[in-house]
C-alpha cells in the first residue's frame, strides 16, 4: 500500500536534489523570489512603493491581465494559444455600451449580452481550433483582427460614456477595502486552480496538451475539452473587458491593445510551456504581479517609457533565461548522481 | 456454440485510394489469444485501429457477442471493454505514472458532485496495477522523467489495468527482457482464464507459439489463414507472410565464423556516467558485430549514446582506430566515424516527411555538393547504391517520405545513412525492434556483409535471440557495469541472463 | 507516396487559384487595379513585407520563429538617422545591417543555447528593439538628407537603394527578387536549405544525424535580423526619413503570410513560393480595398477572414474535417444502435 | 499668390476626385475629420472623396500617395505623422502637378491647414492657470503631464503649449520635480494605470493638475483619481474637445474643466473649399490656420449647442 517505498528505493539523495531543482514548484518558488527582488529594487528607490496606497493601486489595476491570464494559462496548458484576447475584451465593452446607450437595454442586461458576444467568439475560435482542426495562433490570429475590426464598426469608432455608479463597482469599488476587480480577479484564480489540480476536467487539459493523441486514444472528449478552454478564455477575456469599461466608466474599440502578449509573457514567466501539458495558474499570478509591478516601479521611479520597453523586454528575458539555465544545471545535477 | 466475443467481417480500408485492408475477416473467442502475424505494413496495426475506432472503416462491420456496434471514437471503444496497448507511445509527459494509468477515469470523492480527484485511491489503484507486472516505479514519478522502456511498460500496465473484455496488444515486448516477456505471458493467461479475449501481434514468432491459441496471417492487407497453432510450423507461418522461406540463422552463423577480426576500431577506456555507468573498457575489432546485452536500466544505451556523444561522460576516453577522439556532440562522433543508430527511429531516427533519399544523405553532405550546391545526380546515384544494397522497399520510389515506409524499411534507410556517411564504427541500438521477419533477416544479412566489408558493429538489444544469432562476441552490462564476454561459441541463453542479471560469469 | 507530391502542387494551386480570383474580382471592382503603374506601386509597396518574409519563411521551416523583426528595422534605421552625419551616410547604413544582424544573433544565441522559447525570446527583444530605437531618436523622425553638402556622392548613392533602378525595376523591388531567388536556390539546393528543412522537421533526429542544428539554426536568427537591416535601409533610402516607430506590427502582417502560404509553425513544411504568394495575396486584398476607399475596420475583418478561409479550406481539401463524420459523431445524426457497455471481466 | 509652386492650373472641370488620407483611423479626432471631409465633400456636388489610412506610418503615408496618384486623383489632402517624410511625399505629388493640402504637418510645397498646435495646446494651459488661481490660490502641488511620446511632434507641440500656458500664467510655477512625464499610449486605460501608479507617490499633494494629449486620456486620468478617492483634489485639461470629452464637462463636479476645440468636425468644410479654389486657380493663402477656444462648460452650448440638447436650452 505504501506507494512512496518505491520511490523511496529508486531515487538516490542527490536525484531528489535534482527534482527540487527541477521542479515547477521552484519555478515558482524562483519566480517569487525575482518577484521579492523586484520589490526590494523598487523599495530602495522610491519611499512610495512600500505603501498601503500603492498596494491597493497595484491591486487595483492587476485584475485585467490577471483574469485574462487565467483562461490563457488553461488555453496554453491544453496545447493551443489565443491572440484574440484584447479584441475580444474591447467587444464586450463596446457591445455593452453601444445596447445600453443606444438600444436602451438595461446596463445589467447589456452586459450579459456582451459577456455573451466574447463566449460566442471564444465558441468560434475553440470550434475552429478542435473542430477544423486549424492551427489555433491561426484561428486566433484571425479572430484577433476580425474582433478589432468589429469593435470598431460596431462602435463606429467611438468612446462611450458608461457612467453607472452600479457598473463602476466593480472596477472602482471595493469590499472592506480591497478592490472589487481584486476579490474577483483571486475568486477565479482560486476556481481555476481547483478546476486544474482537483478535477478531473483540469488533469484532462493537462493531458491533452501533453499528447492529444494519449488522451483521444484514452477515451477523453478532446474536442469538447477544446471548445470549452476557448470558449472560457472568450468570457474571460469578456469579463476584463468590463473590468476595463468599469474601471473607466467608458467603452473604446482600442480598448486592450496589445493584451494579448502582455498576458501570454506573464503566463510564460510563471513557467507555462508554450507547448503545452505544463504550467501552473500560482506561476501565472506570480507573474501577473511581476509584470504589474515592473510597470508600476518603473512610472514611479519616473524611468521615461522608452525606457520602460527596454526593462521589461529585458526582465523576461532574464527571468526566463535564468530558468532555463537553472533547469540546465538541475539536468547536470541529476547526471552526476 | 456461443457467438464470438468479437467479430470483424469483410474490413476494408484505404489511404489515400491505396487499400491497406482488403475484406479482412477475423473472430475472437472469449478466453483465447489470437495472434495477429504479416510483414511491416500488411494492415496488422491499421485492424486494430479500426476497432478501437481510430480509424473509419471503409466498409466492413464489427459484431461484439454477435451484434452490430458502432465504434467511432475511441471513447465507444472504451465504452465496450476494448482495450489497446499500441505500438506507437502517446501518453501525457507532465503528468505522474498514476495520472497517465488512469487517464481520463480518474478516480473521485466529494460529496454529491463527485468531481474531486481522489489522490489517494488514485496511487492506490496505480500502485497495485504496477504490482500486477512486478513494475518498480513510482506511482506519482512524473512520465517525462521515465525511460522510453519504463514507458512502454507503463502502457502496457495501463491497459492491463482496465476492465476490459478485449485486450489487443500491438507489439508489446519489444521493449521487455525475456523474464518480464513470461511475467506478462503469466497475465495473459490470467486474463483468458477470466474469459477476456486476446488479439496479439509481435514479429517474433517463438512468442507467438508459446502464448497464441489461433494465428491469423495478413499480407498486403489481405487475409492469408488463421489457424490453430498446432497445424502451424515456423516455417510454414513464414511462409504465409513472406511468400517466401527464410534461411536459418544458425547456418549463417556457421558460416560467419570463419571471419577473422582485423585491427580495433573502437575501443573504449575507463567511460563513466555518474548514475548510468561505471570505467567500460571495450573494444570492438574491424569486422566484428559484438553484441551487448543487459536489462531495463543496466545502461548499455546510454553507454552506446555517450560513445556517440548524444550525451555527455564523465570521464573516460574514446579511440577510434587507434587515435583518441574528443566527443561532446553528435557532430563530434560522426566526425570521428562513428555512426549511431537509435531507439526509436521516428522520433529520433528519420525526419519522418523528407524523402528516403534525403534521409539516406542526411549525415554526409560533404562529398555530395560542388559550389556549395547539391549535385543531383551525384546524390541520386547514391542513395539509389543503398536503397538498392540493403534492399529498402517503398511503395513511391525515392523521392517517397520515410513517413510511409514499414518499420523495417525505415530502419534501413537509418543504416543506409550511415553507412553513406562512410563511418568505421556502427552503433546499433535495438535495430530489429517492430521489424518483420522478413526484413529482420534482410537487416542481419546487411550487418553480416558489413562487418566482412571491415565495419565494426556494435549492438544492444534486448533481444536475446538476437544478440545470440547475430553477434561475434557478446558482453553483458549490469547497473553500469560489464559483468561478463562471451565468444559466440560459448554464449547461451541461461549464460546472458545469468551475467545480466548480476550473477559472476 | 504519389498524394504526397500532390500535396504541395495542390497547396500552391490553390494560393494562385486565390490570387487570380482576387485580382480578377478587384480588377472588375476597380478600374485602377490592373493597371501598369498601381502594380508597380504595389510590388514597390510590399518590399519590405516581401524581404522580411523570405527569411521569415525559412526562420520558420527551420522551426523558429521571429517576433523582433519590425522592431529590427526600426532600429536599424535610427542607427541609419543617428550616426550618417558621425560616420557618413554608407558606413551607417552598413552598422544599421550588422546591427541588426547582431540583434538577430542575440536572439537566435538566446534561443540555441540558452533555450528560451523563441516566442518568448523575440517578444522580449521586440520590446527591447523597439525601446532602444526610442530613447536613440528621443522619439523623433529623423530625416535622411545631406544637410551639410558634405557627402553628396554618398547620399546620392545612398538614395539610389530606395529610388534607384535596376533592370528596369525599382532597386527595393529587384533587391526583393534577387533576394527571393537567392534563397528559393539556398533552400532547394544547398546544404543550408536542406538542414532548415531537416532541422524543422526532426530537431532530435537531425541532431543525431550529426548536423550542426544549433549552429545552422543560430544563423537562422541572424539572416531574418540582417535581412531586418536590408529591409531597413531601403526604406530609410525610400523615405529620406528614419523613424523609430516604423514597421509597427509588421511582424504579424509577415507572419501571416507566410502561413497563408502554406508555412506551418511546427516548422519542417512550406515553400517559398508559397510565401511569396502568400504576401502578394494579401497585398493584392488590401490594395484592392484601398482602392475601394474600404475602411480599415473592414480591411481587418477581411484579413481575418482570408486568413481563415485559405486555411479552413485547405483543411477541407484535405479531409482533416469532414462535416458528415463532425455531425455524427457530435451526435446530431442518428446512428445504429449500440451494445450496452461491456462488464467488467477483470477484478 | 499661389501656394502650390508647380501645381499647374486644372482648366475647371465638372467635378473632381480628392484624395484624403488621414492619419490614422483609430482615434475620434480623426474620425471627425474625416466625417467632416466626406460631409463637405457631398455638400460641394462636385467632389468625389478618394479615402485611405495613413496608420501613422511613414511608409504607409507614402504608399498611399503613389496610390492616389494611380487612381488619377486631381487634388490630396494629406494628414500624415512626420514633417520629415513631407519631402518623399511631395515630390511625387508635384511631378504629377497635384496640388496638396497637409494638415497639422507642414509639408514643402503644399497649402498648410490645421491646428497650431503650440498655440491651442497654450489655450488650455491658460484656462488651467486662470481656474487654479482663482480656486485654489494658484497653489499647484503636482502637474501631471500625460504625453504621447511616440508619437512624434504633433502631440508634442501641443504638450509643451500646455506645460508653458500653464507655468506662465501661474501665480507659483509647478517646482520642476513636481512634474510628472507620462506615456498615456493614447489610450484611456493606459492613462488611468499610470495615473494610479503615481498618486500613490504623491500622497500629499492636494491640488493636482493634469494636461492631457486628448479628451481620451484626459478620461483616464480623472477616472485614476475618482478610484483612489482623490477626484476632488484633481482638475484636467485636455485638447480635443470631442463629443466624449464635452459629455465629461457637462457632468455634475466635473474634473474636466474643458479642452481646446479643434472643431475636427469643421475641418472638411475649410478644406474642400480651399482644395476647389487650387484647383480652379483661385488664390488661396498659404496656410490656413484653424480658430481654437478653450472649450469648457460654459461655452460649450455656443459651439456644440445642438449635441447637448438637455443641457443646452435653445434660446
Ligand atoms: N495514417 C495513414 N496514412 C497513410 N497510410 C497509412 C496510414 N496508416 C497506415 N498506413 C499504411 O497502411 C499500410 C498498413 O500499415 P500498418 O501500420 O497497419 O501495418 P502493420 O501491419 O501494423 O506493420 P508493422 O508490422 O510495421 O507495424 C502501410 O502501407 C502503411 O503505410
Ligand atoms: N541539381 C539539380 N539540378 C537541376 N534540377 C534539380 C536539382 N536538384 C533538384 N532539382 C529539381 O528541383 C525540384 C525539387 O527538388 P528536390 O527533390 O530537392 O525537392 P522535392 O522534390 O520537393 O523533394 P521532397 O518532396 O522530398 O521535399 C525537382 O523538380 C528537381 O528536379
Ligand atoms: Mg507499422
Ligand atoms: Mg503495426
Amino acid at each position: 500500500m505504501n506507494t512512496t517505498v518505491a520511490a523511496e528505493r529508486s531515487r538516490s539523495q542527490p536525484l531528489r536534489l535534482a527534482a527540487l531543482l527541477k521542479g515547477e514548484r521552484l519555478t515558482t518558488l524562483n519566480l517569487f523570489a525575482t518577484f521579492i527582488l523586484i520589490c526590494l529594487i523598487f523599495a530602495s528607490q522610491s519611499d512610495f512603493f512600500l505603501t498601503l496606497d500603492n498596494f491597493l493601486n497595484v491591486g487595483r489595476t492587476l485584475g485585467v491581465v490577471g483574469i485574462v491570464s487565467i483562461g490563457m494559462t488553461m488555453v496554453l496548458i491544453s496545447g493551443g494559444v489565443d491572440l484574440s484576447v484584447g479584441s475580444v475584451a474591447a467587444l464586450s465593452g463596446v457591445v455593452t455600451s453601444i445596447l445600453w446607450l443606444q438600444a436602451d437595454v438595461p446596463l445589467g442586461l447589456a452586459t450579459v449580452i456582451g459577456l455573451g458576444a466574447c463566449v460566442l467568439v471564444g465558441f468560434i475560435n475553440g470550434f475552429f481550433v478542435a473542430v477544423m482542426r486549424i492551427n489555433p495562433l491561426i484561428t486566433t490570429l484571425a479572430s484577433f483582427s476580425i474582433v478589432r475590426g468589429l469593435a470598431f464598426v460596431l462602435s463606429s469608432g467611438q468612446t462611450n460614456q458608461l457612467s453607472n455608479p452600479a457598473f463602476q463597482f466593480l472596477g472602482r469599488g471595493d469590499v472592506v477595502g480591497i478592490p472589487a476587480s481584486l476579490l474577483l480577479m483571486i475568486a477565479l484564480f482560486a476556481a481555476a486552480f481547483v478546476v486544474m489540480h482537483f478535477t478531473q476536467f483540469g488533469r484532462n487539459l493537462y493531458a491533452i496538451g501533453g499528447s492529444a493523441e494519449a488522451s483521444r486514444l484514452a477515451g477523453i472528449a478532446v474536442r469538447r475539452h477544446l471548445l470549452i478552454v476557448y470558449t472560457l478564455s472568450g468570457l474571460l477575456s469578456g469579463l476584463a473587458g468590463i473590468v476595463i469599461a468599469s474601471q473607466l466608466a467608458s467603452s473604446a474599440p482600442r480598448a486592450a491593445v496589445g493584451l494579448e502578449f502582455t498576458v501570454i509573457a506573464a503566463v510564460v514567466l510563471g513557467g507555462t510551456s508554450l507547448s503545452g501539458g505544463k504550467g501552473t495558474l500560482i506561476g501565472t499570478l506570480v507573474g501577473v504581479f511581476i509584470l504589474r509591478v515592473l510597470d508600476n516601479g518603473l512610472v514611479q521611479t519616473r524611468v521615461s517609457s522608452f525606457y520602460q520597453d527596454v526593462v521589461s523586454g529585458s526582465v523576461l528575458l532574464l527571468a526566463v533565461g535564468f530558468d532555463q539555465i537553472r533547469q540546465k544545471l538541475a539536468a547536470a545535477v541529476k547526471d552526476r548522481s | 456454440m456461443t457467438a464470438p466475443l468479437l467479430t470483424m467481417q469483410h474490413i476494408v480500408k484505404s489511404f489515400y485510394g491505396v487499400k491497406v485492408l482488403d475484406d479482412v475477416s477475423i473472430d475472437l473467442f472469449a478466453g483465447e489469444t489470437l495472434a495477429l502475424l504479416g510483414e511491416n505494413g500488411a494492415g496488422k496495426s491499421t485492424l486494430i485501429k479500426i476497432l478501437n475506432g481510430d480509424y473509419r472503416r471503409d466498409g466492413g462491420e464489427i459484431l461484439i457477442d454477435g451484434q452490430p456496434v458502432n465504434i467511432d471514437a475511441p471513447r465507444d471503444a472504451e465504452n465496450l471493454g476494448i482495450r489497446m496497448i499500441y505500438q506507437e507511445l502517446h501518453y501525457a509527459p507532465e503528468l505522474s505514472v498514476a495520472e497517465n494509468l488512469l487517464l481520463g477515469a480518474l478516480p473521485r470523492r466529494g460529496g454529491a458532485l463527485n468531481w474531486l480527484i481522489d489522490w489517494q485511491q488514485m496511487n492506490r489503484q496505480a500502485h497495485e496495477a504496477l504490482a500486477l507486472l512486478n513494475v518498480d516505479i513510482a506511482p506519482t514519478t512524473k512520465m517525462r522523467d521515465l525511460s522510453v522502456v519504463e514507458r512502454e511498460i507503463i502502457e502496457i500496465v495501463k491497459a492491463l489495468s482496465r476492465q476490459a473484455r478485449i485486450i489487443v496488444m500491438d507489439e508489446p515486448t519489444a521493449a521487455l527482457t525475456p523474464p518480464e516477456v513470461q511475467r506478462l505471458f503469466g497475465i495473459i493467461r490470467g486474463l483468458q482464464a477470466r474469459g477476456v479475449g486476446i488479439i496479439y501481434i509481435s514479429h517474433r514468432l517463438d512468442e507467438v507459439f508459446e502464448i497464441a491459441g489461433r494465428i491469423t496471417v495478413l499480407r498486403d492487407g489481405k487475409h492469408v489463414g488463421t489457424n490453430p497453432r498446432a497445424e502451424v510450423t515456423h516455417q510454414s507461418l513464414v511462409q504465409m507472410m513472406v511468400g517466401r522461406s527464410i534461411e536459418d540463422r544458425a547456418e549463417v552463423r556457421a558460416q560467419s565464423e570463419a571471419i577473422t577480426p582485423g585491427a580495433v576500431a573502437l575501443e573504449v577506456r575507463g567511460l563513466s556516467k555518474a548514475g548510468a555507468f561505471n570505467t567500460i573498457d571495450l573494444q570492438v575489432r574491424a569486422g566484428e558485430i559484438v553484441g551487448l546485452f543487459g536489462l531495463l536500466g543496466a545502461g548499455h544505451t546510454l553507454l552506446t549514446q555517450a560513445i556517440f556523444g548524444a550525451i555527455k561522460s564523465d570521464s573516460g576516453t574514446i579511440l577510434v582506430d587507434g587515435t583518441p577522439a574528443r566527443i561532446a556532440s553528435p557532430q563530434d562522433g560522426q566526425r570521428a566515424g562513428i555512426g549511431f543508430v537509435p531507439l526509436d527511429r521516428k522520433v529520433n531516427g528519420l525526419v519522418l516527411d523528407m524523402s528516403v533519399r534525403k534521409n539516406i544523405t542526411l549525415s554526409n553532405w560533404r562529398v555530395l555538393t560542388r559550389f556549395g550546391a547539391f549535385q543531383r545526380g551525384l546524390e541520386m546515384q547514391h542513395s539509389r547504391n543503398w536503397v538498392d544494397q540493403l534492399g529498402i522497399r517503398m511503395a513511391g520510389g525515392i523521392e517517397t517520405h520515410t513517413r510511409y515506409l514499414s518499420g523495417g524499411n525505415q530502419q534501413k534507410v537509418v543504416l543506409a545513412r550511415w553507412l553513406e556517411a562512410n563511418v568505421r564504427v556502427l552503433l546499433l541500438n535495438e535495430p530489429t525492434w517492430g521489424v518483420d521477419v522478413g526484413a529482420r533477416s534482410d537487416i542481419y544479412d546487411q550487418l553480416e556483409a558489413l562487418a566482412a566489408q571491415g565495419l565494426a558493429i556494435l549492438m544492444v538489444s534486448s533481444d536475446i535471440e538476437e544478440v545470440l544469432s547475430v553477434s561475434h562476441r557478446i558482453l553483458t552490462i549490469y547497473k553500469g557495469r560489464l559483468t561478463g564476454e562471451f565468444s559466440q561459441s560459448d554464449a547461451t541463453q541461461e549464460k546472458l541472463l545469468h551475467a545480466a542479471a548480476g550473477g559472476q560469469s | 507516396m504519389r498524394s504526397v507530391q500532390m500535396r504541395s502542387v495542390q497547396e500552391i494551386a490553390s494560393l494562385v487559384v486565390m490570387l487570380v480570383i482576387i485580382v480578377v474580382v478587384m480588377s472588375a471592382a476597380s478600374p485602377v487595379f490592373f493597371t501598369t503603374r498601381n502594380l508597380e506601386n504595389t510590388l514597390l509597396d510590399i518590399t519590405t513585407v516581401g524581404i522580411l518574409a523570405i527569411f521569415t519563411t525559412m526562420l520558420m521551416i527551420g522551426g523558429g520563429l521571429d517576433l523582433s523583426i519590425g522592431s529590427t528595422l526600426a532600429l536599424g534605421g535610427v542607427i541609419v538617422g543617428v550616426y550618417q552625419e558621425a560616420w557618413g551616410i554608407l558606413p551607417a547604413a552598413g552598422a544599421a545591417i550588422l546591427v541588426c544582424g547582431l540583434v538577430g544573433l542575440i536572439n537566435g544565441f538566446l534561443v540555441t543555447y540558452v533555450g528560451i522559447n523563441p516566442l518568448i525570446t523575440t517578444l522580449g527583444m521586440l520590446s527591447i528593439a523597439r525601446g532602444v530605437a526610442f530613447v536613440l531618436a528621443d522619439g523623433l523622425t529623423i530625416p535622411v538628407f545631406d544637410l551639410q553638402g558634405t557627402q553628396t556622392d554618398a547620399y546620392t548613392l545612398f538614395t539610389q537603394f530606395g529610388e534607384g533602378r535596376v533592370l528596369g525595376l525599382d532597386t527595393p523591388v529587384a533587391v526583393m527578387l534577387a533576394l527571393f531567388v537567392l534563397a528559393l536556390l539556398v533552400m532547394q539546393f544547398t546544404p543550408y536549405g536542406r538542414a532548415m528543412y531537416a532541422i524543422g522537421g526532426n530537431y532530435q533526429a537531425s541532431n543525431l544525424a550529426g548536423l550542426a542544428v544549433r549552429r545552422y539554426r543560430m544563423i537562422a536568427y541572424m539572416l531574418s535580423g540582417l535581412s531586418a537591416g536590408v529591409a531597413c535601409v531601403l526604406l530609410t533610402s525610400r523615405l529620406y526619413a528614419a523613424d523609430p516607430r516604423a514597421a509597427t506590427g509588421m511582424e504579424l502582417t509577415v507572419i501571416t503570410a507566410a502561413v497563408l502560404g502554406g508555412i506551418s509553425l511546427a516548422g519542417g513544411k512550406g515553400t517559398l513560393i508559397g510565401t511569396m504568394l502568400g504576401v502578394l495575396i494579401l497585398s493584392a486584398l488590401m490594395n484592392g480595398m484601398k482602392l475601394l476607399s474600404t475602411s480599415t475596420d473592414a480591411q481587418n475583418i477581411a484579413l481575418g477572414l482570408v486568413l481563415l478561409l485559405a486555411v479552413g479550406l485547405d483543411q477541407i481539401r484535405q479531409r482533416n474535417f469532414n462535416i458528415m463524420r463532425f455531425l455524427r459523431s457530435s451526435r446530431l445524426v442518428p446512428e445504429v444502435a449500440r451494445v450496452s457497455p461491456a462488464e467488467g471481466s477483470q477484478s | 499668390a499661389f501656394a502650390q509652386d508647380n501645381a499647374t492650373c486644372a482648366t475647371a472641370q465638372d467635378s473632381y476626385t480628392i484624395g484624403f488620407a488621414n492619419l490614422t483611423e483609430d482615434i475620434v479626432f480623426t474620425q471627425l475629420v474625416r466625417d467632416g471631409i466626406l460631409s463637405a465633400a457631398e455638400e460641394a456636388g462636385n467632389v468625389e472623396v478618394v479615402l485611405a489610412d495613413n496608420r501613422l506610418d511613414g511608409a504607409t503615408a507614402l504608399a498611399n500617395a503613389d496610390n492616389f496618384i494611380a487612381q488619377g486623383v486631381d487634388g490630396v489632402i494629406e494628414f500624415q505623422t512626420d514633417e520629415a517624410f513631407g519631402n518623399v511625399i511631395m515630390s511625387r505629388f508635384r511631378r504629377e502637378g497635384i496640388p496638396v493640402i497637409a494638415i497639422d504637418i507642414p509639408m514643402p510645397g503644399a497649402t498648410f491647414f490645421g491646428a497650431d498646435n503650440y498655440n491651442a495646446g497654450r489655450l488650455a494651459g491658460e484656462a488651467l492657470a486662470a481656474w487654479v488661481n482663482e480656486n485654489w490660490d494658484g497653489d499647484v502641488d503636482a502637474l501631471l503631464v500625460l504625453e504621447l511620446p511616440q508619437s512624434g511632434p504633433i502631440p508634442a507641440a501641443r504638450m509643451q503649449g500646455q506645460i508653458e500656458g500653464l507655468q506662465d500664467n501661474l501665480t507659483v510655477p509647478v517646482a520642476e520635480d513636481m512634474i510628472f512625464l507620462l506615456d498615456s499610449k493614447n489610450t484611456q486605460e493606459e492613462s488611468f494605470q499610470v495615473v494610479s501608479d503615481i498618486l500613490p507617490t504623491i500622497p500629499d499633494a492636494e491640488h493636482i493638475v493634469a494636461v492631457t494629449i486628448n479628451d481620451g486620456t484626459a478620461l483616464g486620468v480623472i477616472a485614476a483619481a475618482e478610484a483612489a478617492g482623490r477626484a476632488d483634489q484633481i482638475m484636467v485639461v485636455g485638447q480635443g474637445a470631442d463629443p466624449s470629452g464635452q459629455e465629461a464637462m457637462l457632468a455634475e463636479n466635473s474634473r474636466y474643466l474643458g479642452a481646446t476645440g479643434y472643431f475636427a468636425e469643421n475641418y472638411g468644410s475649410y478644406l474642400i473649399p480651399a482644395m476647389l479654389d487650387l484647383l480652379e486657380c483661385r488664390p488661396v493663402p498659404p496656410a490656413i490656420y484653424v480658430d481654437h477656444v478653450f472649450i469648457n462648460k460654459d461655452n460649450l452650448c455656443e459651439y456644440y449647442g445642438e449635441s447637448w440638447p438637455d443641457a443646452c436650452p435653445v434660446s
